[in-house]
């Protein structure tokens, strides 16, 4: 039992927060909700091996496992990064023998839908689609399908309702591997929802230092403090599960399914804690739009909804142990 | 001890009831929006032109001398019938109260009917960028022109509710500058077209400009337009922020409309399996019920003129975290739908999250409700 | 519509609050511990009327209202009184078509099973325990029934429990009555709830005023301010549903279980909170036997799974209201 | 990465187990109690002398040189296989690592091996009636006596867990008296026989006599019973209280053992209507799993040299919250049998209710998280 990163995963952890701290600032995010692109970020992330870390050696990627990639989702996460990387990069490559090159090097997006559903997110930027139906999983162009813009609480997730013909695109892989596809996607959900909760959190300190009132800084009342320090304990009891969820998909355990869900839940509820603490620590500047700190909630609110949300994986986790 | 409603209240309940359903507007957009806002006067007018804008004020002001309890019964109809939050309650329910409790006779029939008709459109000018919690650390300025009988204001207000779309403000100015914290402090009434302000308009969390910071440059006020005395605005003012924070505000009306929506929603989408959200739709509608039934007992205390203090900061805490669980659970049975909130309980619950922020944020009702409810010692 | 008491509802609650604040101490609950009774409260209730509120004033009762009636528990409850007034007061005397006088001037006492149990408190000290079958409630001397002692974790309540012949003692009621019988019993029980969290908020804040740490009262402590104040809120809005229930019971309001189910649960809930609260506040003093707090926070916790705890009652509710 | 077990590992669990399934004792009364307390030391002396007393402790005192992670595994099978709480654990958990230390070869040779045979028995002696939160206001004194080469202690200690039925006490006494809060103090050694020293034991709630007070009227002390330097005592007591806060009190293996029960619990009781229960039952078994987890990840730091500081109050307030929770759910599946409490989840409750007061209150840690983790100001 070694539960520790490599020197190397650390260290390709740190090169992504440094470029997705330049290339996908908050102004990104909230170009992203006027429909403008972060493709500097995702051609980036390309250059970089992260769209093909899943994808095998032989055909361009880096044939590493869940284990190398969740930090990484963890800092797309940490920056709202607003793009289809979980559907892409988590969801899709695996899926694929032998990933055309475009699909690794940041030209293109891969996106998909998640819980039986055919809603997508990021749907105007992507180039493929992910369908699934009871018997395969289909890659199908952009020109095939029809969207149907949808609202949702994150404008820079770009919602739509996919909607393509049966024999559209090519089969990928038949129905067997849809289950897995899903526990990807939840998984690689879970370290986004982490990362946002840091995020969120390190935003919330540093306002908590600087704002003073009643002459002193709002950081040094009690309850600011408890607030804080209970969004921080969610957090350290939270990853620990999605770090584990990653090592179990990798070995393909047998659990991993629940090892999946305690993590998404356990996340998926540290994040929204965040989001409480971290907005009534701000107060009415919190509440503004024109702060930063909607764009991480709401991304927060999407995500702990999506893939299935707290309660339908403790249920899971329920079925499993009860 | 008598729970039931004497006929009268149960006839006035009856006529709110059949005109509210007749004429509640359905599918208004929201209010904090420009062109939601010059609908939602619509409604405002109507309500006033059928005497129902005001009922708890005097006929002369175009109320209906409504029963603090008959109130109750008239927020209760409104939203169940589906009315829509009032644009005009900064005015009506902030203001208002501390006009009759320290207005001049003048000031009163000249501020009260055009607020009551939703003619004026009051907006709160309470904070500051450096005055949130803390409102004692007011700075904007009021000197003394002594030559034009008034005052000339300057400095800044900001988060100021709906501030774009409203003709004037209420608010504490610091007229004695040697004074400190609560004291040295006027509370002034300002038209918003006068020469030196500017109003800018600013998003809120769900996107709608419903905040706004109002830029006071050396803009003259007169004498008329202090409300209760010069240097006696915090005293003032408490008697508006104590009525926000208590009954006025949010009465339970709004909260049981919410709960029924809610169970309506487990109706709806309520999985039977998830006994964990069945748990949290039954605790919201006991906690609108107890929230219902503490407000006819503080109702009659009040009638029978008990002076309730401090006790409003529990009433402020209970709603506003109440609305909180209640929208939560109501995403909870949405499941992966309530990202998409095309039932609008996503943006209701963005709505909720600010009711423990604002009117004072629930972690200074929770010191409140220690130091001045329970007796313990201040820090 | 109008919600409040009368003057002389008010003048009897303080009449019984001062008459338990002299018979029933702290000392008095700790000598029922030892199995010690507390006849001078028990016989002072019978001598004010408290015990026959609800018998008919033919019979030598008061011929009152659950409305008259829940101050009185509220102040049974802040005094932990170790005596069964709600079974004997509450449940029993409404059953008994003109009970004797020995019934209500505190010679004796009658107690009663929970939720069709045979489980009763202070059984040691009663003289006639009600038993309840599917087609009758029969009202057995304490010569004809065996007592098999049972631990509570509030050793003052002596439960044991009971068995009878079936054709013990008299039939009181039938069938019909057993259900109202309940009804009382869990609402005279949220009434005492309502009096326990009361008592140990009181004991908290002035513990907290006196007791100094860092230099300073403890309660200038925000988090200690927090910890109360939220108890404080809890009590605020379960005190309400409880009278109503009162009023509901009184006038046979079609609703009127809803309305019980409403304040017990509530009720249970808020008790166990300021326990909770009481306790953290206290620190270790609060956890030593020889301080008094424990003999409230078990009577909390006894009280609050008595008679239904807080979740049968909510799902009562949602059989109503769902 | 590599969240499997080691063959050394496995190897290392299976010989606990069986060990652990052949030997531990079944039913034993509370350690709170004399008679208990007589019972559990039968218990510690088999483990000992099955060197299973301290796994993590040298060879040459009693141990087996474990790594850290096989004290985890040796703990998560002690719970498993229904191992009592250890009797001898503030000695061998909060004094041992200090004694490792701090403590002079002569002290380590003398105390640690009696300690792992359970023949001394130690308390603690931290907490004063005026010092409890505030440990730096502790009174009780230590005057040089350097005439019979030692100290003189007098004052008084209290809410010492099972002092009444130990031998030794360890606890920090003002050593200089100009010195205030965290300074002058010093770190003693005490046998609970010596003259002038008188120990009370008290209840706790549950009514064992789980605490005691013990007075010092001038009670002699050798400079040989002095651990670490004179006056440094806070520094040396805090790397003690490190380590009661963060790994060694709460090994997740109990929190599992509780968990496997409360589902066992909800097998054999759960109301499948129930589904608020049950949701609190997955919770609490995830709570316990998400602890182990964080468990193995601090260990795995621990090992490669990090120091984890403040971090273990994060552990101590997440652990003692958890097992409330837990104990809750499982009187919620109890309904009204709760109160009688034959299956001891009521006496596991109120043990429960315990975690979130000793070894620093969660209040005192969610500053230090606030403080030392998040680095907001201090007040």
């Amino acid at each position: 039992m070694r539960f520790a990163f490599t020197e190397d995963q650390v260290a390709f952890r740190d090169a992504v927060r440094d470029v997705l701290a330049k290339e996908c600032t908050p102004a990104t995010v909230r170009a992203a909700w006027a429909g403008g692109g972060s493709e500097d970020a995702w051609a980036a992330l390309g250059a970089m091996g992260v769209l093909g870390v899943l994808a095998p050696e032989a055909a361009g990627g880096l044939g590493l496992t869940a284990v190398d990639l969740v930090l990484l989702l963890e800092e797309s996460g940490f920056a709202a990064l607003p793009e289809p990387l979980v559907e892409h990069g988590c969801v899709a490559i695996p899926l694929l023998d032998g990933p055309e090159p475009e699909l690794l090097d940041g030209s293109v997006r891969v996106t998909a839908p998640f819980h039986h559903d055919t809603v997508v997110p990021y749907a105007d930027h992507a180039d493929w689609f992910l369908c699934f139906d009871a018997g395969a999983i289909r890659l199908v162009p952009r020109a095939a399908v029809e969207l149907e813009p949808l609202e949702s609480v994150d404008g820079a997730r770009r919602l739509a309702r996919v909607r393509a013909p049966d024999d559209a695109g090519a089969v990928v892989a038949d129905g067997s591997a849809v289950k897995q596809a899903f526990e990807r996607g939840a998984f690689g959900t879970a370290a986004q929802l982490v990362g946002l909760a840091r995020r969120m959190i390190e935003m919330t300190v540093e306002y908590a230092k600087g704002r003073r009132q009643f002459g002193v800084p709002i950081g040094s009342f009690q309850a600011v403090k408890h607030h804080l320090a209970d969004a921080r304990i969610a957090l350290e009891f939270a990853r620990p599960l999605v770090y584990r969820a990653a090592w179990s998909l990798t070995r393909g355990d047998a659990d991993a399914s629940t090892h999946v869900s305690m993590a998404k839940s356990t996340a998926s509820d540290a994040a929204v804690l965040a989001a409480r603490r971290a907005l009534q620590c701000h107060g009415a500047i919190g509440y503004s739009y024109e702060y930063d700190l909607h764009l991480f909630m709401k991304r927060t609110w999407a995500l702990a909804a999506a893939w299935g949300d707290a309660a339908w994986h403790r249920d899971r986790v329920g079925r499993a142990i009860l | 001890m008598d729970l039931s409603f004497t006929a009268d209240e149960a006839a006035f309940r009856d006529e709110c009831r059949a005109w509210l359903e007749a004429n509640v507007p359905r599918g208004l957009p929201s209010g904090d929006t420009r062109e939601g806002f010059a609908r939602h006067l619509e409604w405002e007018r109507a309500l006033f032109d059928a005497r129902w804008a005001v009922v708890s004020w005097p006929e002369e002001h175009g109320g209906r001398d409504a029963s603090p309890m008959e109130w109750l019964i008239f927020e209760e109809e409104y939203y169940r019938a589906g009315g829509p939050q009032r644009v005009t309650q900064n005015g009506i329910f902030l203001l208002a109260p501390t006009v009759f409790a320290f207005g001049t006779r003048e000031q009163q029939d000249r501020i009260l009917p055009r607020m009551a008709a939703a003619e004026d459109l009051w907006c709160q000018g309470w904070s500051e960028p450096d005055a949130g919690s803390d409102l004692a650390g007011i700075t904007s300025r009021a000197a003394r022109d002594d030559g034009a009988g008034g005052w000339r204001l300057s400095g800044q207000k900001t988060w100021t509710t709906r501030g774009a779309f409203c003709t004037h403000l209420f608010g504490l100015f610091r007229s004695d500058p040697d004074a400190e914290r609560h004291r040295g402090l006027t509370y002034f009434l300002v038209p918003l077209d006068v020469p030196g302000v500017t109003v800018r308009g600013f998003g809120r969390l769900d996107g709608d400009e419903g905040f706004a910071e109002v830029f006071f440059d050396d803009v003259f006020v007169p004498d008329a337009d202090v409300l209760g005395e010069v240097h006696q605005g915090w005293r003032v003012a408490m008697a508006t922020t104590s009525s926000e924070r208590g009954l006025t505000l949010r009465s339970p009306g709004r909260f049981m409309a919410a709960a029924a929506r809610l169970v309506d929603l487990w109706r709806e989408r309520g999985d039977a399996d998830d006994a964990s959200a069945r748990d949290d739709v039954i605790r919201a509608w006991i906690d609108a019920e107890a929230y219902r039934w503490q407000t006819f007992l503080t109702v009659t205390r009040m009638t029978d003129g008990e002076d309730l203090g401090a006790e409003s900061s529990l009433t402020k805490v209970f709603w506003s975290e109440l609305d909180v669980r209640l929208h939560e659970t109501a995403l909870q049975l949405l499941g992966t739908a309530a990202e998409r909130d095309e039932s609008g309980w996503m943006k209701g619950f963005q709505f909720a999250l600010s009711g423990p922020i604002y009117a004072g944020t629930n972690e200074i009702q929770r010191n409140v409700i220690a130091e001045r409810v329970l007796g313990l010692p201040r820090a």
